[in-house]
């Protein structure tokens, strides 16, 4: 085990009177890959929203890399090293993909706010652009607006835009929602293939993609960790099954 | 598909660009009319266009100027903006006019004589006269003063000349008060009126001098309740537009017993915001106003109010045309610099009185009458039961001050 | 920008073409008058330009770019004054750039104050600014010189290498220089790292911040790099008219550059070039022939916003796939059909707006209206029946044949899915 | 001891017509913000839900002040306090109707864009219809005395009235607000936009209720408060800019900012036309004078009366950067 890529140490959300998140800790390895689980409404995209930057915690402190990143702006968490994906699709619709993911990559290769060259000609933006493109499959389909993506494909450019940038730790929220199973099974070794080497964190309705891909699965339920561990241990936890699993199905 | 769009526009654009086709016809003097025809505004410069034209046509049917050309009167519509003055008066030139009218903002009479000051001196053979009617900011006889432009109507401070001659005679005037919109005109009226009341009734207070901000203010009562505090009997207000319409208004509403000396409630469009608020209580200054008890003027209003379906008020136009036409006769031109020469020095006798043009500024100078809006006047204005009735003259030498124009001459 | 030039080649030989019509057209048309127009337009073009760097680009719609326009405006006459009293060792030729540094200044200022936001309440704050701005010109008068605004004569300089500015015809090609470098340099913008963010932020603020940019920063230097052009634009205003008064910041003039550049197509590079010519000849040519001009105006606006909010520009490129493939002739008919209809329903519109302005307006001319190519007797009750009639009928035979069109943009589109849209 | 006497004498003097300006303009203030409330309230309400910005607002109130004029000629006042607002509310509506919804699907900025060409059309048929000219609309012959005395001001009747009727509005707001199904709906939308859809009710409906309310209110003001003003084309431009600033200086979305933000800039821009004061004079009482040239000497020369209509606009600019949510906002702006 090496030092925790990812820690979040008592977090709490209140929403006026609802509390939504209520004393999150968590600690995830760096290479790990972790799932968040948990019925509708227990908070999870609420969590994601808290460790990202879109909303400022209640209480509690976020933590990438031992740097505290609590009450950061997405960017600023960004620019450490943490991606996000929606779950709702949440693209540039009026870009082609090829020009999503080169917005996503051009922060991190260093371009910034440059307005004296051509984006065109900026050589290592573009062999990393070819290379998402590559990865997520799309790159038949660079020069489409994304906003007239299929749904899958625009998933799958969703997690491209997430990883482009090349941070390490990676947050994608459901990626597989709304997915066929064929459509699925190819997702999950996407998510398997760019994740390579960074630090994952996924939440996940599907159960079969969790116990498929991850190291470890933490259990969110009304806004708190019941359980945490491999999915043998989560399997089995009586807890777990009681709270969650028994009201899974008829949820979705 | 991208070129042929391109190629139709720039056709389309040339086509359009060169507009009218500049025809000099020797038989017409073309005098272009540049004033605001559009926007809120928009009826002043039509009425001007409708008095320009009335004039123009008695003047053609008592046989035209120069040996019998006729005037043509074209208007340009230059939505009250200097820079779009500037467009619509390279259009009148090339249209073939060389004399100019204009009335309305003095900012555009300024842009005018700057623009023909280095216009005329840059196509000398192409002079252009400005004969400005209603443009009323001193500057344009000091400062900005122009061999090009003649002013045909008292500016601000004539008019506060003839104002303060009324206050002078009105023993129940103690405390006035100084009410004006923030910019060029309302700061020369708030000038001449101290120093002139200062002059002429050194006992009379300005208990009050206000500058509010150009057509912004919405809420009058504060104001009026200032006036009230300092017990003022007359406001002097060279407000013009909302700015008058509402201050009067509110103050009759909240019955503020003052006399309002008015630069502007006789112009178009008064009487109607005014109502009956200024009843016995808006005093303004002109040179004419339609209870002038004269035959050859109310024949002429009455023309005109046939003609044009709504009331005359400029009648100094008729004055411009003739005094124009007796200069381009005397000069057996139209040439703008020749008639300019003999427009300067000409005196002339209107059925109301004497009139002259000064040489050393190009003002001219006319009788002007004191009226008070009032409800048992023959004439009425703009079919509501007001109008105005005399109080008091000043013939032309009375309202005569002082200028700083250094002319340059061509 | 999605402009789409796919084939670049062509894309040049249009632009080139476009640069040398302008610099021959003073030898094309000779008249002074047009010599003016263009240069008006000239200005206008690069002003818009400008203001599309916001509303395209960076999806910001403002209530107040004349702004930068009338502030660097002003900026240019004291300096082209300070020159002409040879306390100012720069040639008048570079007037604007250095309104331009002023109106960056002032972008930056109100930028700090509005980008923080985005679409509505961006346009709040833009115009309040505005109003504060338009309102304390009024008041700063050793500044804004009051109502009358600031003179300033453009001859008065040292001539640069012959070039004194006292004729037109060297301003119109001062303003032709100045506005291809303004045109080159915003269209490169549109492909720089900054500029593609800002057409990122522009789709999605909100994901923008996830990869790494503030969407504000995007937006403030997006702002301040319209802010600069449109100083250019102020600068040449000054230029061209040796004045310039609190008119050029009110909001009216923040209207109007919005009217043009929305009215050409604010998606399209082109788009705002097309709208300020058309605008500014509306605005020169059309209050000559009609008062009601406003209005029609107003209506064109309102028509664009419902029925084509990419504006001429998204027009023009919706037909260039099908003419690509050729097809384009079989809109040709039903466009006439309902064009036709159209054009009816048009002029019953118009009939019945001119003879009420008529009316209002013009009585006293009797009730005679010149329309078209007739006369219409406005005191006949005939003649509003006859007007109303033609609106009506044109207005069911558009209802009527617009389907047509629709048939046949359909029938196109299913001969080459997805390509033709 | 006469002396002293005439000091004292001047300072009574001096205190009563303080007092009396105090009265008025507070009296006046008040008015004048319970009218921009009247449009304020439509605004803000039809921001608060459907993020539109209605920029043909101000111009709705000059349509109201229009119909005003002219029922009021012929059918009298009273028939005009409710057909010109009626008349209003079913144009917002049909206009929410046939064009608003149409123009959502392409966004926020392309509402706004047609208000705005709204606005600028409304503006040309005002003046198509009843000229360039403004209309002599008078206060009704009823209402056209003077109620009561303060201090030595006669005040009029019909200014109570705008008040009273502007209060009675203002509770009825309330009152449909808190009390009706639909005002449910509606304080549903203001505090979670786009949750409202999900309670299962014709959200179309309640928007198109909402806008054709909104105008019905300015309308109302426009009737009632164009005796008061003078009706005429420019008195749209002349408001609206500064009920815009209303509303974001209230929060948006919230009624009651609304009223307090109306109320404030009623008050603060009608005493603010009474002090004389100007940055000259207090360094003057700081005991220095510095020389006076250039622009500097404008804004220094410039009283606090004369910068009174504009300080709606610094209050707005000091409060996006002070408190960007407004005074009672939930949300930033």
């Amino acid at each position: 085990m090496t030092q925790p890529a990812l820690v979040l140490a008592d977090l709490r959300k209140d929403f006026g009177k609802a509390s939504i998140i209520r004393g999150v800790s968590l600690s995830v390895t760096a290479g790990e890959r972790h799932a968040i689980i948990g019925p509708n409404g227990a908070g999870k995209s609420t969590l994601f929203h808290l460790i990202s930057g879109r909303f400022p915690p209640s209480g509690g402190t976020v933590s990438l890399h031992g740097r505290d990143i609590t009450r950061r702006s997405p960017f600023a968490i960004n620019r450490q090293g943490l991606a996000r994906s929606f779950q709702v699709s949440n693209l540039f619709p009026r870009l082609s993909v090829a020009e999503n993911i080169r917005c996503a990559v051009l922060w991190s290769s260093g371009h910034r706010y440059c307005f004296w060259r051509w984006a065109d000609n900026l050589a290592d933006v573009s062999a990393r652009v070819e290379d998402v493109l590559a990865q997520i499959g799309l790159k038949q389909r660079r020069d489409v607006l994304a906003g007239v993506l299929t749904y899958a494909e625009q998933r799958a450019l969703e997690i491209g835009i997430a990883i482009a940038g090349g941070a390490d730790v990676v947050l994608l929220d459901e990626p597989t929602a709304g997915m066929s199973r064929s459509e699925t099974s190819r997702a999950i070794e996407l998510i398997r293939e760019v994740t390579v080497g960074k630090t994952l964190v996924m939440v996940e309705h599907d159960m079969s993609v969790v116990f498929d891909l991850a190291d470890r699965i933490s259990v969110l339920v009304y806004g708190e960790i019941i359980a945490t561990g491999t999915a043998a241990e989560i399997k089995a936890s009586k807890a777990v099954q009681e709270a969650y699993l028994g009201t899974v199905e008829t949820d979705d | 598909m991208n070129f042929m769009h391109k190629l139709a526009s720039v056709a389309l654009v040339s086509l359009a660009l060169t507009g009218p086709v500049s025809a000099q016809d020797a038989s017409t003097v073309k005098l272009a009319l540049i004033d605001g025809q559009s926007g809120p505004n928009g009826f002043i410069g039509e009425s001007m266009r409708q008095h320009l034209q009335f004039f123009a046509e008695r003047q053609n049917a008592a046989g035209g100027v120069a040996g019998g050309k006729k005037l043509d009167v074209i208007a340009f519509d230059n939505k009250f903006d200097p820079q779009e003055t500037i467009v619509q008066l390279q259009k009148a030139i090339d249209a073939g006019a060389r004399y100019v009218f204009h009335g309305n903002s003095s900012a555009v009479g300024a842009a005018i004589v700057d623009f023909l000051e280095k216009h005329n001196r840059r196509n000398p053979e192409q002079s252009v006269l400005y004969i400005n009617f209603a443009a009323l900011d001193p500057v344009l006889t000091n400062e900005k003063c122009s061999f090009w432009h003649f002013r045909f109507d008292a500016d601000v401070n004539i008019r506060t000349a003839a104002i303060t001659n009324q206050i002078k005679n009105d023993p129940s005037i103690k405390k006035v008060y100084l009410f004006n919109q923030d910019y060029s005109f309302g700061k020369a009226v708030r000038t001449a009126a101290t120093q002139m009341l200062k002059e002429k009734r050194p006992d009379i207070q300005i208990v009050g001098d206000e500058l509010i901000p150009l057509q912004k203010v919405t809420d009058f009562t504060p104001y009026i309740a200032k006036i009230r505090a300092t017990g003022a009997d007359a406001v002097i207000s060279a407000n013009w537009g909302n700015d008058l319409n509402q201050l009067v208004k509110t103050g009759g509403e909240l019955g503020l017993p003052v006399k309002w000396f008015t630069y502007f409630a006789n112009g178009e469009g008064g009487v109607t915001a005014l109502g009956a608020a200024g009843v016995g209580r808006v005093f303004a200054v002109s040179e004419w106003h339609m209870n002038v008890p004269n035959p050859t003027t109310e024949k002429m209003a009455d023309e005109f109010g046939k003609k044009y379906n709504r009331d005359m008020f400029f009648y100094r136009l008729d004055t411009v045309i003739a005094m124009l036409a007796r200069s381009m006769n005397e000069a057996k031109t139209v040439d703008p610099k020749a008639v300019a020469e003999k427009l300067e020095t000409m005196t002339y006798k209107t059925p109301l009185g004497d009139t002259y043009v000064r040489a050393t500024d190009h003002q001219f100078y006319q009788p002007l009458y004191v009226s008070v809006m009032a409800d048992d006047v023959p004439k009425k204005l703009e079919k509501t039961p007001f109008g105005f009735k005399t109080v008091g003259m000043s013939a032309a030498k009375e309202t005569e001050v002082p200028t700083t124009c250094k002319m340059r001459r061509p | 920008m999605t402009s789409t030039f796919t084939s670049r080649h062509t894309g040049r030989i249009v632009w080139a073409a476009a640069i040398v019509l302008a610099l021959l057209l003073p030898e094309l048309v000779a008249s002074k008058t047009a010599l003016t127009k263009m240069c008006l337009i000239g200005i206008t073009i690069v002003f818009a330009l400008s203001y599309n760097v916001l509303l395209g680009q960076t999806g910001l719609l403002s209530f107040g770019h004349a702004v930068y326009f009338g502030l660097s405006g002003f900026t240019a006459i004291h300096l082209i004054n300070l020159i002409g009293q040879h306390q100012l060792p720069i040639p008048v030729l570079l007037v604007p750039l250095f309104a331009g540094i002023t109106g960056a200044f002032f972008g930056l200022l109100f930028g700090v104050l509005s980008t923080r936001r985005h679409g509505t309440a961006f346009a709040m704050i833009s115009l309040a600014i505005a109003e504060l701005v338009a309102a304390s010109s009024l008041i700063l008068e050793s500044f804004f010189g009051g109502e009358s605004g600031i003179t300033t004569d453009r001859s008065n300089g040292p001539a640069f290498f012959g070039i004194d500015l006292a004729s037109q015809l060297q301003v119109y090609y001062l303003i032709v220089g100045w506005g291809v470098l303004s045109a080159i340099a915003m269209y490169a913008y549109t492909r720089t790292p900054l500029g593609r963010m800002a057409a990122a932020v522009r789709d999605n603020p909100e994901r923008a911040e996830f990869i790494g940019y503030s969407s504000r920063m995007v937006r403030l230097l997006s702002f301040i790099i319209s802010a600069f052009f449109a100083g250019i634009a102020g600068g040449l205003a000054a230029i061209n008219y040796e004045i310039m008064t609190a008119t050029n910041l009110s909001t009216a003039a923040s209207g109007s550059v919005l009217i043009m550049v929305y009215i050409g197509g604010a998606g399209f590079f082109y788009g705002p070039i097309i709208g300020a010519i058309l605008i500014s000849l509306i605005q020169l040519s059309l209050s000559d022939i009609t008062p009601a001009w406003l209005l029609y105006l107003g209506l064109l606006f309102v028509v664009t916003v419902l029925f084509a909010p990419a504006g001429i520009a998204g027009l023009v490129e919706r037909h260039i796939p099908p003419l690509r493939a050729g097809m384009l002739h079989r809109l040709i008919p039903p466009y006439l059909l309902s064009g036709g209809a159209g054009l009816v329903f048009a002029a019953g519109v118009i009939a019945l707006l001119e003879m009420n302005y008529h009316i209002t307006l013009n009585a006293h001319e009797g009730p005679l209206l010149g329309l078209f190519w007739m006369k219409v007797d406005t005191g006949q009750p005939m003649a509003w029946v006859a007007a109303i009639i033609v609106t009506l009928v044109g207005f069911y035979l558009f209802r009527r044949t617009w389907p047509i069109v629709a048939n046949a943009w359909n029938d196109l589109d299913s001969r080459q899915p997805g390509d033709l849209r | 001891m006469a002396t002293s006497v005439a000091p004292l004498l001047c300072c009574y003097a001096w205190t009563k017509t303080l007092l009396e300006q105090l009265a008025i303009s507070t009296l006046n203030g008040v008015i004048y913000g319970m009218l921009l409330f009247m449009l304020a309230s439509g605004l803000t309400l039809i921001f608060g839900m459907m993020g539109v910005l209605n920029l043909a607002h101000a111009a709705m109130y000059m349509l109201g002040a229009y119909l005003g004029y002219q029922i009021s000629k012929t059918l009298g006042f009273l028939p005009a306090l409710i057909l010109a607002p009626l008349a209003l509310g079913i144009g917002g509506a049909l206009l929410e109707r046939y064009g608003l919804r149409r123009v959502h699907q392409h966004g926020h900025v392309s509402e706004l864009l047609f208000t705005f060409g709204i606005a600028f059309m409304i503006q040309e048929a005002v003046q198509m219809i009843w000229g360039r000219i403004g209309v002599p609309y008078r206060i009704p012959s009823a209402l056209d005395f003077p109620l009561f005395r303060l201090f030595s001001t006669p005040y009029p009747a019909y200014r109570i009235f705008v008040l009273l009727l502007a209060i009675a509005i203002f509770f009825g707001l309330f009152a449909a607000l808190s009390r009706t199904r639909i005002g449910l709906i509606i304080r549903a939308a203001l505090t979670h936009p786009g949750m409202v859809s999900m309670l299962g009710h014709d959200v179309p409906r309640v928007f198109m209720l909402v806008f054709g309310a909104g105008a019905g209110l300015a309308g109302l003001a426009g009737v009632i408060g164009g005796p008061i003003f003078v009706t005429s084309p420019s008195m749209a431009g002349a408001l609206g800019a500064i009920l815009f600033t209303v509303v974001v200086i209230g929060g948006l979305g919230s009624l009651p900012g609304a009223l307090l933000a109306s109320l404030l800039v009623g008050l603060v821009q009608t005493f603010a036309v009474v002090i004389d004061v100007s940055l000259d004079d207090v360094f003057k009482i700081a005991g220095f004078t510095a020389a006076s040239t250039g622009v500097f000497s404008d804004i220094r020369h410039t009283t606090v009366a004369q910068i009174a209509p504009i300080l709606p606009y610094l209050m707005l600019l000091v409060m996006l950067v002070v408190r960007p949510r407004g005074l009672f906002g939930s949300r930033d702006v």
